[in-house]
C-alpha cells in the first residue's frame, strides 16, 4: 500500500503545477485547464485523507465524507468547465482572441 | 428525511419557481406574452420562500440531512436579506432586461438559482454543503454577469469574475481538504471541537489546520471583495447589467458573510489557546483586522477618483465589506458586534440595491448612466431621482437618520467597546468613512447643483422599478429612524447562533484525531 | 502523519515562489516588445501558415460537454448506492427511492432543456452562435487577419 | 385645547413637530400651492410653534415654576449597556434657545414670503426652512448628546440644501460642498468627544437617572475625575463647535455660505445654527469647567477669531460678506466668554446677537431685493456697497432699522450689543492674569473693528451719493409690509433686550437673565475650587464696581469714537454733494474753487493721510491676512488641499487596477501567500 505521504506529495505537486499554470498562462483555455488541475489535485488529497481516516477507525461519516466530497468536486468541476467554456467563447466572439490580456477594457 | 422536507421549503420554492419559468420559456410560443406570467411566477417563488421561513423565526435550531444543514433564526435573518435583494433586483429588471436585449426568463431562472444557492449557503452546516452552495451561487452569478449579450464589457467582466472565482474556489477546496485531513470531519461543529483539541495539543498538525483555515478565509475574503482579493469587484460590477450588479453586491455579500460568521463561531476555535493568532482575538483576528483595515482604506481611496458611478459604487462596496469585516474582527473582543453586522447587512441590502435600481431609473434615453456627468442636474428633470439618490448616498455615507448611519453606529460602538487594537480599527473606519462622504456627496452635488444637459430623459418608467425604489427608500429611512426593532431581531438571531454552539472546555488529548468520534 | 505534510506545503510555496520569481525576473529584466507576433498565443517565431487543424463542427464540443456533465452527475448516484442498503434495513427504502427519483428528474429536466433549446438537433443552425468558434478557441488559433485588427488597434494606444 | 395647554409634555412635543408638519405639507403638496399658501403654511407652523414655546415659557416655567419639562417617547436604541431614550428635555437653557429659534424663525419665515415670492422654487425653499427649524429644535430640545448630534447633522443638511438653493450658479454648489466638508471635520471631532465622554461616564444623556451630570457627580465624589481625558474630550467637542460655529480654523465656509438666500443667512448663519456650538459648550459646562486647558483653548480661539474675522470685515465690499465676517467675529466673542467660564454671558450674547444680526441680514436682504428688481437676480452689483449710497431716501425703514442694528452691533451704549459685549470684555478685564489681558486685548481690538465696519456699512449703503446704475436707484422701492414688519420688531429687540442683563455697576446685582440661567451652571460652579478664575462672580465689591466703570468708559469711548469716525469717512461723499454748490462758483471749466472747498479739500487731505497711514496699511494687512491665511493656508491646504492630495493620489493608485486578469491573479496569489505566511508565523 502506498504511503499517504507519497500520494499527498503527488497532490501537492499537481496543485502547485496548476497554480503555476494559472499564474503564468495567458491563453484562457490553458487557464481553465490549470484551474481544473488544481481542483483535481485536491481530489487526490481528499481521497487520501478519506482512506487515512478509515484506517484510523473513524466513524462512517468522517471516513467516507472525503470520497463523497471528491465526487461532488468532480461534478462541480465539470459544471465549471461548461460555464468557463461558454464565457470564453463569449469573450472570443467579441475580442477575436482567447488571450486573457486582450480583455482589458474595464480598468482603473 | 421526508419529515424534514418543510425545512427545505425556502429553497424548494425558489427552485420550483425556476423550473416553472424554465418550462414556460421552453414551451411558450411568444416570449412577450409570457413575460408577465414568468415574472409573477418568480416573484411568487420568492414570496413563498419568504413565507415558509416563518416557522424558523423564534424557533429552536433544527438540523437535517444528518446535520449537513442547520436552520435557525440566524439563517432566517440572512435569508430575508437575500430574498429582499432578489425581489428588488427582479422588480428593477422588469423592463431593464428587455432594454438591454436579454430574455427575461433566462434572467429570472439564473437569478432564482443564484438565490437558492445563497439560501443553501446560509443553512450549510458542513464543508460539502458549503462548497456546493457556494459553487451554485457563483456559477449563477457568473452567468448573470455575462448576460448582457450585446456588450463586450459584460463578457469581459464575466470572464474576469469567472477566472478569479475559480481560482478562489481552488484555494478554498484546498483549505477544506486540509481541515478534513487534520480532523477527519466535514461538519462544522465536530471540526470546531477537534480543532480546539489540536490547538491545545500542538503536535504539529495545527500548522496544517492553520493553513486550511487561512485558505478558507481567503476564499471568503474573495467572495466579499476584501482587499487584496478585490480586483474582480470593480470590473465585474461595472461590466454586469446594472440590476445584476445590485444583486451581486447585496445578496452575495449577505450569504458570504453569513457563512463566514457561522464558520467563525462554530468551526474555528476561539478558545484554542491563550497566545498565538487565535488568542484573545478569536477567529483569525489579525487577518480580519488587516483585511478590514485594507478594505476600508483602499476601497474609499480608489473610489474617490472614479467618475463612473457603477465603478464608484463597486469600490464603495469594497469599503463596506471593510466595515463589515471590522465587525467580524472585533467579535474576537466583543461578540455583541455580530448583531451589528447583521443589522448592517440588512441596511446595506436596502441602500445598495436601491442605489443600483436608482441608476436604472435615472438612465435616460435607453442609455445606462455611466459617468457621473450623466447625472448632471437630473434632480430637476426627475425630482424622484434627486431625492432617492440623495437618500441612498446619505445612507451609504453614513449620515444620521438613514439606515447606513445606524448600521455604522452599531458596528462602530461595539467595536470601540471591544477596545484595544479594535479601537484603532474603529478610528480607521471613522476616518475612512469621512473620506467616503466626499464621493457620495459628489453624486448628490452633480444631481442637484450642476446644470442639466440637453439630453432627453426617458418617458414613463415601469411600475416594477418604481415599486423597487419606493420599497428601498422607505426601508432605508425607516431603518434609520426606528432601528431598535430590527436590531433586537438581529440580536436574537445571533444569540441563538452562539448559544447553540457553546462548546465545553476542551482538555488536551493524548493524540490528535483520537478524541471521541461523536 | 499530517505533521509531515508541512514539508509538502513548504514545497508548494517554494513552487509558487519559483513561479513568482520567474515572472518577476522576466518582468524586470526582459525587454518589452509589442507586436503582432508577440501577441500570438504561441510565440515560436514561425509564421502560421493556414489552419493547423481541421475544424470540427461546434456540435461535437457541445455534445461532448453535455456528455461529460451528465456522465459525472450520474456518478453522484454512487454514494447514494453505498448507503442505500443500510437505509432499506432501517425501513426508509421508499423515501430513498423518492429522493433518487427527484435527482433523476432534475437530470432529465436538464436534458429536456438542452433538447428544446436545439442543442441535440444536428442540422438546425444554433441560434445566433457562429459555428466553429469553440473549435478555434480550443485550438488556440487566432482569427483571420481582418478581425484581428481591432485588437491590434486596441493595443496600440 | 385647554388640556393641551395645561399639559406641558404635549406642548413640548408640539414645538418641534409643528415645523415638521409644515415641512411635510410643503414637501408633498408644495408644488401645487401658491406662494401665499405655501409660505403661509410654513410661517403659520413656526408661529404656532413659537406660541407653544411661549406658553411653556410663560405659563409652565414662570407661572407654575416648573424647572424642567421632560418627555420620553421610546427607547431609541440599546447597544450593550448603552441605552438611548428618544425624548425631549426642556430646561432653562433650552428654553432661551427655543424662544430664539421659534421667535426669530417666525419673523424670518414671514419675511421670506415677501422675499422669495418671485422665486419659482418657493415651495422647496419653505419646506427646507421648516425642516431646518425642526432640526434646530431637536438639537436644543433633545435629551441627550446623541439627539443633539442628530439635530446637529440635520441642521447641517438643511444648511447645505439651502446654500445650494440657487443651484444654477456653480459657485453656490462649491460653497455648499465646502460648508458640508468643513462641518464633517467638525462632526468628526464632536463624535470623538462624545465617545470619550461615553467612555468616561457611560452615558450621553443629560436628563434622567443615569445622566452625564450624575456620572460627573459620582466621579467628583469618588475623586476619579480624569482631567486629561476630559480635556481631550472637551477639545474634541470644541472642534465640533468650531465647525458648526465657524471658528478658526474651520470658519471658511461661513462667508461662502452667504451665497444662499438672504433670509437663510439671517436665520441659519447668524441667529440660530451657528450658535449651536455655543449651546453645546454651555450645555456641557459642568464638564468644561474641569478641563482648564480646553477652556483656555476655547477662549484664545474665540478671541483670535473675533479679531481676525473683524479685521477682514473692514475691507469687504459685499454687504453680506461684511455681515458674515462680523458674525464670525461675534461668535468669537461668545466663545471668549465661554472660555472664561462666563457661560451666561456667552448665551446672552447669542441672545442679543440673534436680534441685531438677524435685523442687519434682513435689512441687507431688503436692500438686495430692492436693487435686484432692475439689476436682475443674482447680479453681484446688488450686493456691492461701493455701488450703493444714498439709499436712505429710497428705503427709509430699512435704513433706520439697520442703523439701529449697526449701532447695537457696534456696541453703542444703551443698545443690546453694548451690554452683552461690554460684560464679556469686563470678564476678561476683571480676570487680571496674562490670559485675561491677552483676551481683553484681542477683544478690544475686535470691538474697534466691529464699530468701524458697522459704521462703514451704514455709511456706504445709505448715505452719501448713489454710485451705481442710475436705473437701479430709480426703481429701488421700499420692501413690502411682510418684509418691513419683521425689521421693525427686530429693531425693537435690538434696542431692548440688552436690559435683561444690566451690569452690576448700574446697581443691578441680580439681572433677570443671569438669575434665570443660574441653575444651569450650579453643578459646574459648585465643583470649582474657591477663588477659581472660572467662577461666575456673584458678589461685587466697590473695587469691582470701579473697575467695571472703567471698562464701561473704555468700551463706550471706543464704540462711539470709532463709529463716528468711520461714519464721517464713509458718508463723506454726501456731504461733498451738499456743499458742492458752495464749493464752486460758476459751472464747467470756469468753475472757481471757494475757500469752503479748500477746507473741504484739506479735510480730504486728512482723509488721504488717514487712508495712507491707517486705512491702507490696515487694508493691505488684512488683505494679506485674507489672502495668505484664508485662501492659501486654509482654503487651499486645509480644506481643498487635503481633498486634492487624496484625490490626486487616488488617481495614481487606481492605475494599479490594470484591467489585466493576470495582474489580478498575481495580486490575489501574493496576498494569499502573505496572509498564509502571516498565519503560519503567528501560529508558531
Amino acid at each position: 500500500m502506498l504511503e499517504p505521504k507519497v500520494v499527498l506529495f503527488l497532490a501537492a505537486v499537481l496543485f502547485s503545477a496548476g497554480l503555476y499554470g494559472v499564474l503564468s498562462r495567458r491563453h484562457l483555455i490553458m487557464l481553465l485547464m490549470s484551474l481544473e488541475l488544481m481542483l483535481n489535485a485536491v481530489n487526490i488529497a481528499l481521497v487520501t485523507f478519506s482512506r487515512y481516516w478509515a484506517g484510523e477507525g473513524a466513524g462512517m461519516i468522517g471516513a467516507h465524507s472525503g470520497q463523497f466530497f471528491t465526487l461532488m468536486v468532480m461534478a462541480v468541476a465539470a459544471a465549471e468547465v461548461g460555464i468557463g467554456l461558454a464565457i470564453i467563447v463569449a469573450v472570443y466572439r467579441r475580442k477575436h482572441t482567447a488571450d486573457s490580456d486582450a480583455a482589458s477594457e474595464l480598468k482603473g | 428525511m421526508v419529515g424534514d422536507f418543510d425545512i427545505f421549503l425556502p429553497v424548494v420554492w425558489l427552485l420550483v419557481a425556476a423550473a416553472i419559468v424554465m418550462l414556460i420559456d421552453l414551451f411558450g410560443d411568444d416570449p412577450d406574452k409570457t413575460r408577465m406570467f414568468n415574472f409573477f411566477t418568480a416573484l411568487g417563488g420568492v414570496l413563498l420562500a419568504f413565507v415558509s421561513l416563518n416557522p424558523y423565526w423564534d424557533a429552536p435550531p433544527q438540523t437535517i440531512m444528518r446535520g449537513a444543514m442547520l436552520v435557525d433564526q440566524f439563517s432566517a435573518f440572512l435569508v430575508i436579506c437575500i430574498l429582499i435583494g432578489t425581489a428588488i433586483s427582479m422588480f428593477a429588471s422588469l423592463s431593464y432586461v428587455k432594454r438591454i436585449g436579454v430574455n427575461l426568463a433566462d434572467f429570472l431562472i439564473t437569478l432564482l438559482l443564484a438565490a437558492s444557492g445563497m439560501v443553501l449557503l446560509t443553512v450549510s452546516n458542513d464543508l460539502i454543503m458549503l462548497f456546493l452552495s457556494i459553487e451554485l451561487l457563483s456559477f449563477s452569478v457568473y452567468v448573470l454577469t455575462g448576460l448582457h449579450g450585446r456588450s463586450g464589457r459584460s463578457a469581459e467582466a464575466a470572464m474576469k469574475y469567472f477566472i478569479m472565482g475559480a481560482f478562489a474556489t481552488g484555494i478554498m477546496i484546498l483549505g477544506m481538504a486540509c481541515l478534513y485531513g487534520v480532523t477527519g470531519e466535514v461538519q462544522l461543529k465536530p471540526i470546531g471541537e477537534k480543532l480546539a483539541a489540536i490547538f491545545a495539543a500542538r503536535q504539529g498538525t495545527e500548522i496544517m489546520a492553520t493553513f486550511g483555515m487561512g485558505a478558507i478565509l481567503i476564499a471568503f475574503a474573495f467572495k466579499v471583495g476584501a482587499v487584496p482579493f478585490h480586483s474582480w469587484v470593480p470590473d465585474a460590477y461595472e461590466g454586469a447589467p446594472t440590476t445584476v450588479t445590485g444583486f451581486m453586491a447585496v445578496a452575495v455579500k449577505a450569504a458570504a458573510f453569513g457563512a463566514l460568521i457561522r464558520l467563525a463561531v462554530v468551526a474555528f476555535p476561539a478558545t484554542a489557546s491563550a497566545e498565538g493568532f487565535f488568542g484573545d482575538l478569536g477567529f483569525a483576528g489579525y487577518a480580519l483586522w488587516l483585511l478590514s483595515a485594507l478594505s476600508m482604506i483602499l476601497g474609499n481611496w480608489f473610489a474617490i477618483s472614479q467618475r463612473n458611478v457603477k465603478r464608484m459604487l463597486a469600490y464603495s462596496s469594497i469599503a463596506h465589506s471593510g466595515y463589515l469585516l471590522m465587525g467580524l474582527a472585533a467579535a474576537g473582543g466583543n461578540s455583541e458586534v455580530y448583531a451589528g453586522v447583521l443589522y448592517y447587512l440588512l441596511a446595506y441590502t436596502l441602500m445598495t440595491s436601491g442605489a443600483f435600481a436608482m441608476l436604472v431609473y435615472a438612465s435616460s434615453g435607453g442609455r445606462d448612466i455611466e459617468s457621473i456627468d450623466d447625472l448632471r442636474g437630473l434632480a430637476w428633470k426627475k425630482p424622484a431621482v434627486g431625492i432617492g439618490m440623495a437618500i441612498f448616498m446619505f445612507s451609504l455615507a453614513g449620515i444620521p437618520l438613514t439606515a447606513g448611519f445606524m448600521g455604522k453606529y452599531f458596528i462602530f460602538t461595539q467595536t470601540i467597546a471591544a477596545g484595544g487594537r479594535y479601537l484603532t480599527l474603529a478610528i480607521i473606519g471613522i476616518c475612512t468613512s469621512i473620506m467616503g462622504a466626499y464621493y457620495y456627496l459628489r453624486v448628490i452635488a452633480y444631481t442637484y447643483f450642476r446644470d442639466p444637459d440637453d439630453r432627453p430623459v426617458a418617458g414613463k418608467e415601469d411600475w416594477g422599478l418604481k415599486f423597487a425604489l419606493g420599497l428601498t427608500v422607505l426601508g432605508t429611512v425607516f431603518l434609520g429612524i426606528f432601528p431598535q426593532g430590527f436590531y433586537d431581531a438581529a440580536q436574537d438571531s445571533v444569540k441563538e447562533l452562539q448559544h447553540d454552539h457553546e462548546r465545553p472546555a476542551v482538555t488536551a488529548p493524548d493524540k490528535p484525531g483520537t478524541v471521541a468520534h461523536d | 502523519m499530517t505533521a509531515d505534510l508541512f514539508g509538502i506545503f513548504v514545497y508548494g510555496i517554494l513552487i509558487f515562489s519559483v513561479a513568482a520569481g520567474g515572472l518577476i525576473v522576466s518582468a524586470l529584466v526582459g525587454k518589452r516588445k509589442k507586436g503582432f507576433v508577440k501577441e500570438e498565443p504561441y510565440e515560436c517565431g514561425v509564421p502560421q501558415i493556414g489552419e493547423t487543424r481541421t475544424e470540427f463542427n461546434v456540435r461535437f464540443f457541445i455534445l461532448a460537454m453535455l456528455f461529460v456533465l451528465f456522465d459525472i452527475e450520474t456518478v453522484l448516484l454512487a454514494p447514494y448506492a453505498a448507503t442505500f442498503i443500510a437505509d432499506v434495513h432501517e425501513g426508509k427504502g421508499l423515501e430513498y427511492l423518492a429522493e433518487v427519483a427527484v435527482f433523476l428528474a432534475v437530470l432529465g429536466f436538464g436534458l429536456l432543456y438542452a433538447w428544446r433549446k436545439g442543442v441535440l438537433d444536428w442540422n438546425v443552425p444554433l441560434g445566433h452562435n457562429p459555428d466553429e468558434v469553440v473549435s478555434r478557441v480550443i485550438a488556440g488559433e487566432a482569427d483571420d487577419q481582418a478581425s484581428k485588427k481591432p485588437v491590434e488597434a486596441a493595443h496600440g494606444h | 385645547m385647554i388640556n393641551v395647554f395645561n399639559n406641558p409634555e404635549l406642548l413640548l412635543w408640539a414645538v418641534p413637530l409643528m415645523p415638521l408638519f409644515g415641512f411635510l405639507i410643503n414637501g408633498l403638496f408644495g408644488k401645487r400651492m401658491s406662494v401665499a399658501s405655501s409660505g403661509g403654511i410654513a410661517a403659520a407652523a413656526v408661529v404656532i410653534s413659537f406660541l407653544c414655546a411661549l406658553g411653556l415659557f410663560v405659563y409652565h416655567m414662570n407661572m407654575l415654576g416648573k424647572e424642567t419639562v421632560q418627555s420620553s417617547a421610546f427607547t431609541w436604541m440599546q447597544v450593550g449597556g448603552f441605552k438611548i431614550n428618544f425624548g425631549l428635555y426642556l430646561d432653562r437653557l433650552s428654553s432661551v434657545y427655543m424662544l430664539i429659534i421659534t421667535g426669530i424663525g417666525a419673523l424670518i419665515h414671514i419675511y421670506s414670503i415677501g422675499y422669495m415670492g418671485h422665486d419659482e422654487g418657493f415651495a422647496r425653499y419653505f419646506a427646507y426652512l421648516n425642516l431646518f427649524v425642526f432640526a434646530m429644535l431637536m438639537l436644543v430640545l433633545g435629551d441627550s448628546l446623541v439627539t443633539l448630534f442628530l439635530g446637529w447633522e440635520g441642521v447641517g443638511l438643511c444648511s447645505y440644501l439651502l446654500i445650494g438653493f440657487w443651484y444654477k450658479h456653480l459657485h453656490n454648489t462649491t460653497a455648499g460642498m465646502k460648508a458640508f466638508i468643513a462641518n464633517r471635520v467638525g462632526d468628526f471631532g464632536f463624535m470623538i468627544g462624545m465617545f470619550l465622554l461615553f467612555w468616561h461616564f457611560g452615558s450621553l444623556s443629560y436628563a434622567g437617572d443615569a445622566s452625564l451630570q450624575t456620572g460627573m457627580q459620582a466621579a467628583i465624589a469618588s475623586g476619579t475625575v480624569d482631567t486629561t481625558l476630559l480635556n481631550w474630550a472637551c477639545i474634541c467637542l470644541f472642534v465640533g463647535a468650531c465647525g458648526k460655529s465657524a471658528q478658526i480654523p474651520l470658519f471658511v465656509w461661513l462667508p461662502d455660505a452667504m451665497a444662499g438666500p438672504t433670509p437663510v443667512s439671517a436665520l441659519i448663519h447668524a441667529a440660530t445654527m451657528v450658535t449651536a456650538g455655543i449651546y453645546m459648550v454651555a450645555r456641557m459646562n459642568f464638564v468644561f469647567v474641569h478641563a482648564e486647558t480646553a477652556m483656555t483653548i476655547v477662549a484664545v480661539t474665540g478671541g483670535a477669531t473675533a479679531l481676525f474675522a473683524g479685521s477682514i470685515g473692514l475691507v469687504q465690499r459685499d454687504i453680506k460678506k461684511v455681515l458674515a465676517y462680523s458674525t464670525v467675529s461675534q461668535l468669537g466673542f461668545m466663545f471668549m466668554a465661554a472660555g472664561l467660564g462666563q457661560f451666561h454671558l456667552a448665551v446672552f450674547h447669542v441672545f442679543t446677537h440673534a436680534f441685531f444680526k438677524a435685523l442687519l441680514f434682513l435689512g441687507s436682504g431688503s436692500v438686495i431685493h430692492a436693487l435686484e428688481h432692475s439689476l436682475g437676480h443674482g447680479n453681484p452689483d446688488s450686493q456691492d456697497m461701493w455701488k450703493m449710497g444714498g439709499l436712505k431716501e429710497k428705503l427709509p425703514i430699512t435704513c433706520y432699522t439697520m442703523f439701529i442694528g449697526a449701532l447695537a452691533l457696534a456696541g453703542i451704549p444703551g443698545l443690546a450689543g453694548f451690554f452683552s459685549k461690554d460684560a464679556i470684555l469686563y470678564s476678561a478685564f476683571h480676570r487680571g492674569d496674562t490670559l485675561g489681558w491677552i483676551i481683553y486685548g484681542l477683544g478690544v481690538a475686535a470691538a474697534i473693528c466691529t464699530a468701524f465696519y458697522s459704521a462703514r456699512l451704514i455709511g456706504l449703503t445709505f448715505y452719501g451719493k448713489w454710485r451705481g446704475d442710475e436705473h437701479a436707484y430709480a426703481h429701488a422701492d421700499e420692501a413690502p409690509r411682510s418684509m418691513a414688519m419683521p425689521l421693525l420688531i427686530l429693531a425693537l429687540g435690538a434696542i431692548g433686550v440688552g436690559y435683561l442683563l444690566l451690569p452690576p455697576a448700574f446697581g443691578v446685582h441680580h439681572p433677570p437673565f443671569q438669575t434665570w440661567l443660574a441653575p444651569i451652571w450650579a453643578a459646574g460652579q459648585a465643583a470649582l475650587p474657591e477663588g477659581s478664575k472660572l467662577l461666575i462672580p456673584v458678589e461685587h465689591d466697590s473695587a469691582a464696581i470701579a473697575a467695571e466703570w472703567v471698562n464701561i468708559a473704555i468700551s463706550s469711548l471706543i464704540a462711539i469714537g470709532v463709529f463716528l469716525f468711520a461714519f464721517a469717512i464713509y458718508s463723506r461723499p454726501a456731504n461733498l454733494a451738499k456743499v458742492r454748490a458752495l464749493a464752486f462758483r460758476g459751472e464747467g471749466a470756469d468753475a472757481v474753487m471757494t475757500p469752503w472747498y479748500r477746507v473741504l479739500l484739506n479735510k480730504y487731505y486728512i482723509d488721504e493721510l488717514y487712508d495712507l497711514t491707517i486705512v491702507r496699511p490696515t487694508k493691505i494687512a488684512s488683505d494679506v491676512l485674507f489672502v495668505v491665511v484664508d485662501v492659501i493656508v486654509i482654503d487651499l491646504l486645509f480644506v481643498n488641499g487635503a481633498a486634492m492630495v487624496v484625490k490626486a493620489s487616488s488617481d495614481l493608485v487606481r492605475r494599479l487596477q490594470t484591467g489585466l486578469v493576470r495582474h489580478y491573479l498575481y495580486a490575489f496569489a501574493t496576498g494569499a501567500v502573505i496572509l498564509i505566511a502571516l498565519f503560519l508565523l503567528i501560529a508558531q
